[in-house]
């Protein structure tokens, strides 16, 4: 087997001295954001350091809960449809300024301002009455309020149970009426205009190489947080953070070099946790050859996800057995997987030799016995992580029922419009959960959905989703999703893989950090012990 | 002392004072051996030990990257489940049960990837790869790079300064810009190429790789056309162009037959050292993910997917990283040795 | 010690090439009194230029000395170190070469060329160097040496770029001065002004020249001595009359006879010398111009032909001496 | 001088435009846009920043109002980093890769021009063969290679050197080593050979037979002539060397403009294209024609006019 | 009696040296000559360098486009800068043929001697059959004293006479009329030169040749030339029959020209009284007004400076261009 290269002797020797003074934490999180303007911001990386110089009115706790965050306390009205939210006493601004409940309805308005195009307004805001005129211009349609200082009002045009986890949400952040209006669009890449309300204030921002928060005085909670400073180091490269691991520079990073996976077993300081998202394959279902429910299935069936994730993507993901993976919650709150399919997995991930020869009796039912008169197709990547490898194995796999797949590597940004514009084969796609409400996943193969990189286009899909989004009955609404699951995947509608995991290596001496099923990580009330 | 050497010459024989017969004369004239400047040329580079030894090594290179795959047990696409990630010379287990029912296995000499691939396989297609690359790059650079830079030199005037500009544009234009467009903009054509009889292997090779191609023959030739041009704009002037006018041989002819052949000494040289540019520049493609198809390794793309994995297994690294680093320094150096074989300045 | 300035014997002197040895000198032998003008012609690549580098020490690369040794003023050069031969070099041997075109530094001053070598042999402070410098150009008849002191060498003309060299060659005043066919790369009128010059000085300084050149015209007016080489030997050697009038070398006859003078009145046709100079890669037995001579005998094909003395001063290797000899007896006496 | 100056800056201007040019158009050419991502924004929201930055005008109008903006050196926002406008950007990244650029060249010239001189003084020699060698090999091997190496040897296993960052005098070592070994190796190459032709020329036996010693023929006579043909090269490697590179800058993290470029071409930031590539060929005409003056200097046959 | 077969009227050849417009600069490196050659003869042309003689040659032959002037071959008009008359060339490259000085730059040195004979008879066609052909190159090698088997080598096999015979030889294969031999013989080594003298003299007589015959060397130029001129600074100077410019010199140029050649003679070496010149020669971009040998001539008066003499038949067949002829003699 591989050789342990003794990480644990690295550990132990003294880290590169750090000049500050207090207590830092240096962490990865990613490469150099394109922008820390909470609106603005549609990345993880970006919304993780987001999480830690504002907090939204509600934030997620340890445990992936809701918990009061600038709110104190919250209300729903009967219908769903009016949720008031209490803020705390004493709430300013990291530049001492007061804040007000103003703040968060100039803040929410702002999202939806098509000046700004934010690119997460109809997510975050799409079910808030008067969006569709706000989006237009009118700004003020929205239908948010502050009846005083500290309460502030939303009202939904639907029901919208998960609504609470948008108010958790890093685009939903207040931010400063009056540096941003001074500043426009500048006033998040400087550090002094960058008036923030959560644990920490930004100190300094060097692009491509660090940005050093601060701790927030005039945070409500300053009290809880330990750290003076909270540095994001801003790598490209997965070899260069490893290296500052390794020698102490960065007391975590999330890119971890995959090939080093291996030599990382059993090491405690490498984590592996799931978050909710799925790995899948998009099958352009325009094409001739894949209108065909069978052939659909045989190329899923055909698949070993055991060697996938646990081999060739060394145990970073789970197979995937469904479309949606663990993480999703129920109507009632209970996990979505266990309720699905009866409780039974879709595709027995395990069996992999039967599969295969479920997947060539399809393929012959389907007309292409041993992949005869089956016509060459492409898969469409773009090279990162694993994508390549995921790459090379399909075509061997799909080599075995006689299918010649080519693959085609594309560069990321002519591969996202190529795949959403249907000029692929096959291509490798993927979600990962904003909320864990399992429409936001599930709507993804709605025939009108603007992410259906697949154009699957299935009336009764449709229905389902239709009902899930009406109903105000917890149990038919429940009823419908699973129900479209299992048109999705007796359809092969598309090629679940397997689960995303996050992966990160983490200093034991940090403590009081925690990572959520959204793919966040939280420093602010963490500590490091020497 | 005069009288002494007289009477010494005058023993000797008084025949010797006949005068010599024209034949006799003659025979005194040894012309040397002719050589052309070929032969004078190689066997210059014949001595040179260490010009001589790059050949040997890339002659070596040459057999293991075109020949040996015929015969090697293992292909370079073909995924072993179970034996990914081994290291050298080591077996999975299933072949460790084989061997002890008592089949030979042939061992994994540079162990498999994490496919399961054979990783010496791999380099050797690797190999194969970036040496194409680099030559049929090369090739097209030194067709479109000696031709532009002689018309432009020999013409001079409005000629020269508009051709030169464009290559002034061309060779600020960032590469990479132009790479990510052809690639693109090509795919289409290529591929509707492609379902044409008689146009398959552009499938086989992959699009990407023939992009490439015409990627280098857009972007690369302009050093070659500066060389040739400088080089022509010297010659041009030198009396033989000029008896060729006389003569009355037209432009195409004194191109051809005059200015080129005589430019042939320094393409030949800048030829040899553009191979390890362009082996250079298609590993860098392979590092922005637009090399050659996989499961199409280059010696470029090998490496850089190491390059993540460098403390687990250095080996997969270090393994093409010396390849290239031997390919590019045997061409260089025999580079080097060509100059010195065929410049004329060195002549005695 | 000796009554000669320079004195070579049995000089032998090889580059040792890829393709080979070039023999380049093959048994040299001459000497030369103070004050003298020895003029030193023969074809190209005889070895004449190797000669005085060699008297000088500054062989080129792949060059060697085999054998035979040159004496300077009493000192074997052999002997002297580098340092002290430094010293010699420029002070007391002076150079000038043939091509003022590539011999000046293309990137310094003719002024700084001229002073660095002025304050290398003498104890002159800066200012006196530069004033001495004007002196010495105005001594070679350039006229605003203030002005020409600040140009660079490309900036003058061929004969003016010539003159600076001497220039430079006589800063220091030199025992011996040695002209590398000095007035080739130039045009005959200015050639004449260059020589003229060169003769005017040495009356002035009363230096010895080697003149080396392979016009017969420019030793015939200026030397007192020549040597006629051919293939790295000394076939010739004797005073300007003994040379043109009294000749006792197949080649330097042959030298003679083939060039059209401007003084002939009748057109009558040249006399031309036969067949292509020699390889030196390939010296034959014999007498290296055998294959080229109108009077070859056998004897030339195989033996090299000894030394003969006509008369102190006039020396010629050639069997045609012998021959007569042995036809008249000692006619010559 | 003045008018020879006029003149080169009018050709860069066209040189520059004719780049300019086939940049906005190729880029526009290009799949893709800035606005892309993996999950789709809106439509409404996609539509309000084509709006906003001009991109829904016809492709010719936006070429006109671009070179517009560039000649009064407004070369606008960046479409992907907003509230960062393009000048800005490339105000804070060059600065980074010109000094670890620069020290670099610094350090190639330091070292490549001593030991193409010595190895061409020892012609034929030991040190010769060993400084050639090392020469070849310094052009053979890919500068990623050199790169990971550094980093593994030096940065993780020795912990000699800190591995990323521009923050102490120590941060340079490995990135200027990098960068530097090609330019070095190639320098020492290009100096020994040209100090091997101007030993050959006739002025350097001059200078022999004026007595001089060795040394003074060497660096005063030999050397400034054989320097002339780096000052050549010089031009076009500062510009390539300054202008920061894509690898270096992504293994040793250092915010400079080589990664900004390469990222910006795979980000699609059309107004940071740009702006960059403008930056980058200005950077490199500039440096060709300061070199072309300060061989004037150095070479005083060479007459600019 | 001779007819002349060549025939150049107020030849210029300026070369653009740089600046615009009003400021545009020109070497003038050839002003205004003209003179004839007769067919048969051969015409000896002297300077010192760079006065134009190899531009005066290569723009007769047509390989610079002249800046003016009328150049006549065999009584028809082959360029007319007045007239733009601009003949095509091709025809008359079959007839007028040149030799050049270098004999190391003048020939390609990837071609083998044969290929480089053999090249003019393929751009004009001469000859199809391959056989004929080859035979063809031997016979021209023949012609100029090489054998057979040198067709196959290089010319850097060759020595300096051997490869000017090559080029001669390449000039021949065309059968020209007439050739221009620009300074043929001045890289030669003194040994080698009477050889090669002989030849073009041999040559001229078996293949009724017409030269124009381009030189420094006076003496060399003596020898082999019926007539004789004198250039300087891009004019003609003096024109004559060789025996009268060489011993009855007009002009003060040629005197002093003459006088300055050193001769291998050492008694009259001493005899003879040198003229020698004052300073250089000026530079053609600027050279003086009025009479160009102004600057450097003993007799210079104020005319000389002011006016540019013409040439006058001062003898029969005699040509001299200069105010003071009677002043000088
Ligand atoms: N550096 C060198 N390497 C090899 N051979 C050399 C070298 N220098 C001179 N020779 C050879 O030595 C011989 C004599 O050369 P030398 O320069 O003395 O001739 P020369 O008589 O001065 O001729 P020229 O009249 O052309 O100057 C020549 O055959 C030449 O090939
Ligand atoms: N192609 C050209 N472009 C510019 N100037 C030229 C060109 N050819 C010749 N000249 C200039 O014209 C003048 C006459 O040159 P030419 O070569 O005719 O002189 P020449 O008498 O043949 O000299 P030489 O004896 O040195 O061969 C010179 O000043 C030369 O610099
Ligand atoms: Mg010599
Ligand atoms: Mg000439």
């Amino acid at each position: 087997g591989s050789k342990d290269v003794g990480n644990n002797n690295e550990q132990t020797k003294a880290p590169v001295k750090t000049e500050t003074s207090g207590k830092d934490l240096k962490v990865q999180l990613g490469p150099n954001p394109e922008t820390l303007d909470p609106a603005l911001n549609s990345a993880v990386d970006g919304g993780n350091m987001l999480l830690h110089a504002f907090e939204c009115l509600l934030v997620v706790d340890e445990d992936g809960k809701l918990a009061p965050g600038q709110a104190e306390d919250w209300d729903i009205s009967e219908d769903g449809l009016t949720w008031t939210f209490q803020l705390r006493d004493g709430l300013k601004w990291s530049n001492g300024e007061v804040l007000t409940a103003n703040d968060f309805v100039y803040s929410w308005k702002r999202v939806c301002d098509p000046e700004i195009a934010a690119p997460y307004a109809e997510t975050v805001l799409g079910m808030v009455k008067g969006y569709e005129e706000a989006i237009g211009g009118n700004i003020d349609a929205l239908a948010v309020s502050a009846p005083d200082d500290k309460t502030f009002v939303v009202e939904l045009n639907s029901n919208c149970s998960f609504f609470g986890s948008l108010a958790a949400f890093a685009t939903l952040s207040p931010v400063n009426e009056a540096t941003v209006t001074a500043n426009k669009d500048a006033w998040a890449v400087n550090a002094s205009t960058y008036i923030s309300n959560g644990p920490f204030y930004m100190k300094e921002w060097v692009p491509g190489s660090h940005i050093i928060f601060a701790k927030n005085p005039n945070f409500w909670n300053a009290s809880a947080v330990k750290l003076d400073t909270l540095t994001f180091l801003l790598m490209e490269d997965s070899n260069a953070s490893y290296n500052a691991y390794n020698t102490g520079e960065a007391l975590f990073i999330k890119d971890v070099p995959t090939e080093e996976i291996p030599s990382l077993g059993g090491n405690q300081e490498f984590h592996v946790e799931p978050i909710i998202g799925t790995y899948y394959l998009s099958l352009n279902n325009n094409l001739n050859a894949f209108k065909d429910a069978k052939v659909r299935k045989a190329l899923s069936l055909a698949i070993d996800r055991n060697y996938v994730a646990n081999t060739l993507m060394q145990g970073t993901y789970t197979a995937a057995s469904n479309f949606m993976g663990p993480g999703w919650s129920d109507t009632d709150g209970s996990s979505f997987i266990t309720n699905a399919n009866g409780g039974a997995p879709y595709i027995d991930t395990a069996n992999v030799d039967a599969n295969l020869v479920e997947a060539k009796k399809l393929l012959e039912d389907a007309g292409y016995k041993d992949g005869i008169g089956f016509p060459v197709i492409t898969y469409s990547t773009n090279d990162s992580g694993y994508h390549k490898v995921v790459a090379e194995y399909l075509q061997q796999a799909w080599a075995e029922l006689g299918i010649t797949l080519e693959v085609n590597i594309m560069e990321w940004a002519s591969f996202t419009p190529a795949r959403r514009a249907g000029e692929y084969d096959v291509a490798r796609n993927g979600w990962v959960g904003d909320y864990s409400d399992p429409s936001n996943m599930l709507d993804l193969l709605y025939s009108s959905n603007g992410n259906n990189d697949g154009k699957f286009n299935n009336a009764e899909y449709d229905a389902a989703m239709n009902i899930s989004r009406t109903t105000l009955d917890l149990t038919e609404r429940s009823q419908a999703l699973h129900k479209a699951e299992d048109i999705l995947m007796s359809e092969a509608a598309c090629i679940p893989l397997a689960y995303y995991n996050d992966f990160w290596l983490q200093s034991s001496k940090i403590t009081g950090s925690w990572h959520s099923p959204y793919g966040y990580w939280f420093f602010m009330y963490a500590d490091v012990t020497e | 002392m005069k009288e002494n050497r007289l009477s010494l010459q005058l023993k000797i024989d008084q025949d010797a004072f006949e005068p010599a017969t024209k034949e006799e004369k003659q025979s005194l004239v040894i012309m040397r051996e002719s050589v052309g400047f070929w032969r004078d040329g190689f066997r210059r580079l014949a001595k040179n030990k260490v010009a001589m030894a790059s050949i040997i090594v890339i002659v070596i290179i040459m057999i293991f990257s075109f020949i040996v795959p015929m015969f090697y047990p293992y292909t370079y696409d073909v995924q072993i489940k179970g034996a990914n990630n081994l290291s050298p010379m080591q077996y999975s287990r299933e072949e460790l049960l084989a061997i002890d029912k008592g089949e030979s296995v042939f061992p994994h000499i540079f162990g498999t990837d994490k496919l399961g691939r054979d990783y010496a396989i791999r380099v050797m297609m690797g190999s194969r790869i970036s040496l194409l690359v680099g030559l049929i790059a090369t090739g097209i650079i030194l067709i479109i790079g000696s031709i532009y830079g002689a018309i432009s030199a020999y013409f001079g005037g409005w000629v020269d300064l508009v051709m030169m500009r464009v290559v002034d544009v061309i060779y600020t234009i960032p590469d990479i810009l132009l790479i990510v467009l052809l690639s693109f903009a090509l795919k289409s054509p290529l591929e509707n190429l492609a379902t044409v009889p008689g146009f398959q292997w552009i499938r086989t090779l992959g699009i990407n790789f023939i992009s490439i191609f015409i990627v280098f023959a857009l972007l690369y030739w302009v050093g070659m056309a500066r060389m040739v041009r400088s080089q022509i704009l010297t010659l041009k002037e030198s009396e033989y162009v000029l008896a060729a006018k006389a003569l009355g041989a037209k432009s195409g002819r004194i191109i051809r037959k005059h200015l080129l052949t005589n430019c042939l000494g320094t393409i030949i040289v800048t030829t040899t050292l553009q191979i390890p540019s362009s082996i250079f520049t298609e590993s860098f493609l392979s590092f922005l993910g637009l090399g050659v198809a996989v499961p199409l390794p280059s010696l470029g793309s090998l490496a850089s997917s190491a390059i993540n994995g460098m403390n687990t297994y250095p080996y997969l690294l270090f393994i093409p990283a010396v390849l290239i680093s031997v390919i590019i320094l045997s061409f260089n150096l025999l580079g080097d040795g060509l100059r010195d074989a065929f410049d004329p300045r060195l002549k005695n | 010690m000796s009554e000669y300035l320079v004195e070579i014997k049995n000089e032998q002197l090889s580059f040792f090439t890829q393709a080979g040895e070039v023999k380049a000198l093959n048994d040299v032998s001459f000497h030369l009194k103070k004050g003298e003008v020895l003029g030193i012609v023969g074809e190209s690549g005889s070895g004449k230029s190797v000669t005085a580098y060699s008297l000088m020490g500054l062989t080129a690369y792949p060059g060697k000395l085999i054998g035979g040794t040159i004496e300077f003023n009493g000192h074997e050069i052999h002997n002297i170190s580098e340092k002290e031969m430094q010293k010699i070099r420029g002070n007391e041997i002076s150079i000038i070469f043939q091509d003022p075109m590539t011999s000046l530094n293309p990137v310094y001053t003719i002024g700084n060329q001229i002073i660095e070598v002025i304050r290398r042999h003498t104890n002159k402070k800066k200012q006196e160097a530069r004033e001495y410098a004007k002196e010495l150009l105005n001594l070679v008849g350039i006229n605003e040496p203030e002005k020409r002191l600040k140009q660079y060498p490309h900036e003058l003309s061929g004969g003016m770029r010539q003159r600076v060299m001497i220039a430079i060659a006589l800063a220091c005043e030199p025992k011996l001065l040695i002209a590398d066919e000095p007035t080739t790369a130039l045009d005959v009128t200015i050639q004449a002004q260059i020589l003229d010059l060169m003769m005017e000085l040495k009356e002035k300084l009363g230096m010895a020249i080697i003149l080396i050149t392979h016009d017969l015209g420019i030793v015939a007016s200026m030397c007192e001595k020549i040597a006629v080489m051919y293939a790295g030997k000394i076939v010739e050697y004797g005073t300007v009359e003994d040379i043109f009038y009294n000749t006792k070398h197949e080649y330097t006859k042959g030298l003679l006879r083939s060039l059209p003078r401007i003084d002939m009145s009748e057109h009558a046709k040249l006399i031309p010398i036969d067949g292509t100079p020699i390889d030196l890669l390939n010296l034959p037995n014999g007498c290296s111009f055998a294959s080229r001579c109108g009077n070859c005998m056998k004897i030339c094909l195989q033996q090299v032909p000894p030394v003969t003395t006509v008369s102190e001063t006039h020396f010629a290797t050639c069997f045609m001496n012998q021959k007569k000899e042995m036809e008249g007896g000692s006619k010559d006496e | 001088m003045l008018k020879y100056i006029l003149k080169r800056v009018i050709l860069a201007v066209v040189t520059i435009w004719g780049v300019a040019t086939i940049t906005f158009f190729l880029m526009n050419m290009v799949p893709g846009g800035p606005f892309v991502a993996e999950k789709s924004i809106s439509v409404q929201a996609q539509n309000a920043l084509n709006e906003k930055y001009g991109l829904d005008k016809p492709l010719f109008e936006q070429y006109i109002t671009y070179l517009k903006d560039a000649s009064h050196f407004d070369f606008g926002g960046s479409l992907k980093q907003r509230g960062r406008t393009v000048t800005s950007i490339i105000v804070s990244k060059f600065p980074v890769s010109a000094k670890v650029g620069g020290l670099s060249i610094l350090v190639s010239l330091l070292i490549g021009i001593p030991l193409g001189c010595i190895a061409a003084v020892r012609r034929g020699k030991f040190l010769d063969h060993f400084i050639s060698i090392f020469a070849t090999c310094g052009i053979a091997v890919p500068s990623f290679v050199i790169c990971t190496v550094l980093m593994y040897l030096l940065g993780s296993k020795l912990e000699l050197l800190p591995t990323f960052g521009l923050t102490s005098w120590k941060h340079y070592f490995m990135p200027v080593i990098s960068l530097s070994f090609y330019p070095t190796a190639y320098i020492m190459r290009l100096m020994r050979s040209s100090m091997l032709d101007v030993l050959g020329q006739d002025y350097i036996r001059t200078a022999r037979a004026k007595g001089l010693p060795v040394y003074v023929c060497l660096f005063k006579h030999a050397l400034r002539n054989a320097v002339l043909s780096v000052i050549t090269y010089l031009g076009p490697m500062m510009a390539f060397t300054m202008t920061g590179s894509f690898i270096v800058e992504k293994i040793f993290t250092l915010p400079g403009l080589g990664g900004a470029f390469v990222s910006s071409i795979l980000n699609r930031d059309y107004t940071l294209i740009m702006g960059t590539t403008i930056f980058l060929a200005s950077f490199l005409v500039i440096m060709n024609m300061l070199v072309d003056i300060i061989y004037q200097f150095v070479d005083p046959r060479i007459k600019l006019s | 009696m001779n007819e002349n077969l060549v025939e150049v009227e107020n030849l210029k050849q300026y070369f653009y040296a740089g600046g615009i417009g009003k400021k545009a600069k020109y070497v003038k490196a050839v002003d205004d000559v003209s003179f004839y050659i007769r067919k048969g003869e051969t015409l000896g042309l002297v300077g010192e360098s760079g006065c134009g003689k190899t531009t005066t040659g290569r723009s007769l032959l047509r390989l610079y486009e002249p800046t003016a002037g009328r150049i006549i071959y065999n009584n028809t008009v082959i360029f007319d800068k007045e007239k733009k008359i601009a003949l095509d060339m091709m025809p008359y490259r079959k007839k007028m043929q040149v030799v050049f000085q270098d004999p190391y730059a003048s020939l390609n040195p990837r071609m083998t001697v044969g290929e480089i004979i053999g090249e003019p008879i393929g751009i004009h066609h001469l000859i199809q059959n391959k056989k004929d052909r080859q035979d063809r190159i031997i016979e021209l090698l023949n012609y100029v004293g090489l054998n057979t088997e040198h067709a196959n080598r290089y010319p850097h096999e060759f020595s300096g006479g051997q490869r000017q015979r090559i080029g001669i030889a390449r000039a021949l294969a065309v059968n020209p009329e007439f050739i221009v031999c620009d300074e043929p013989v001045s890289a030669l080594d003194v040994s080698i030169q009477a050889q090669t003298i002989n030849m073009f003299e041999d040559l001229q007589n078996k293949l009724d040749l017409t030269y124009l015959f381009i030189a420094h060397d006076l003496a060399v130029v003596n020898h082999i030339s019926n007539r004789i001129g004198v250039m300087y600074l891009g004019n003609l100077i003096e024109l004559g029959e060789s025996n009268e410019v060489i011993k009855h010199s007009l002009h003060p140029y040629t005197k002093s020209l003459i006088s300055a050649i050193p001769i291998a003679d050492p008694i009259k070496a001493k005899a003879s009284q040198r003229i020698i010149l004052k300073g250089d020669v000026p530079s053609p971009l600027n050279p003086p007004s009025g009479c160009r040998f102004c600057t450097r001539c003993p007799y210079a008066t104020e005319i000389c400076t002011e006016q540019r003499p013409k040439m006058e038949e001062v003898e029969s067949e005699h040509f001299v261009a200069c105010h003071n002829i009677s002043a000088c003699n």
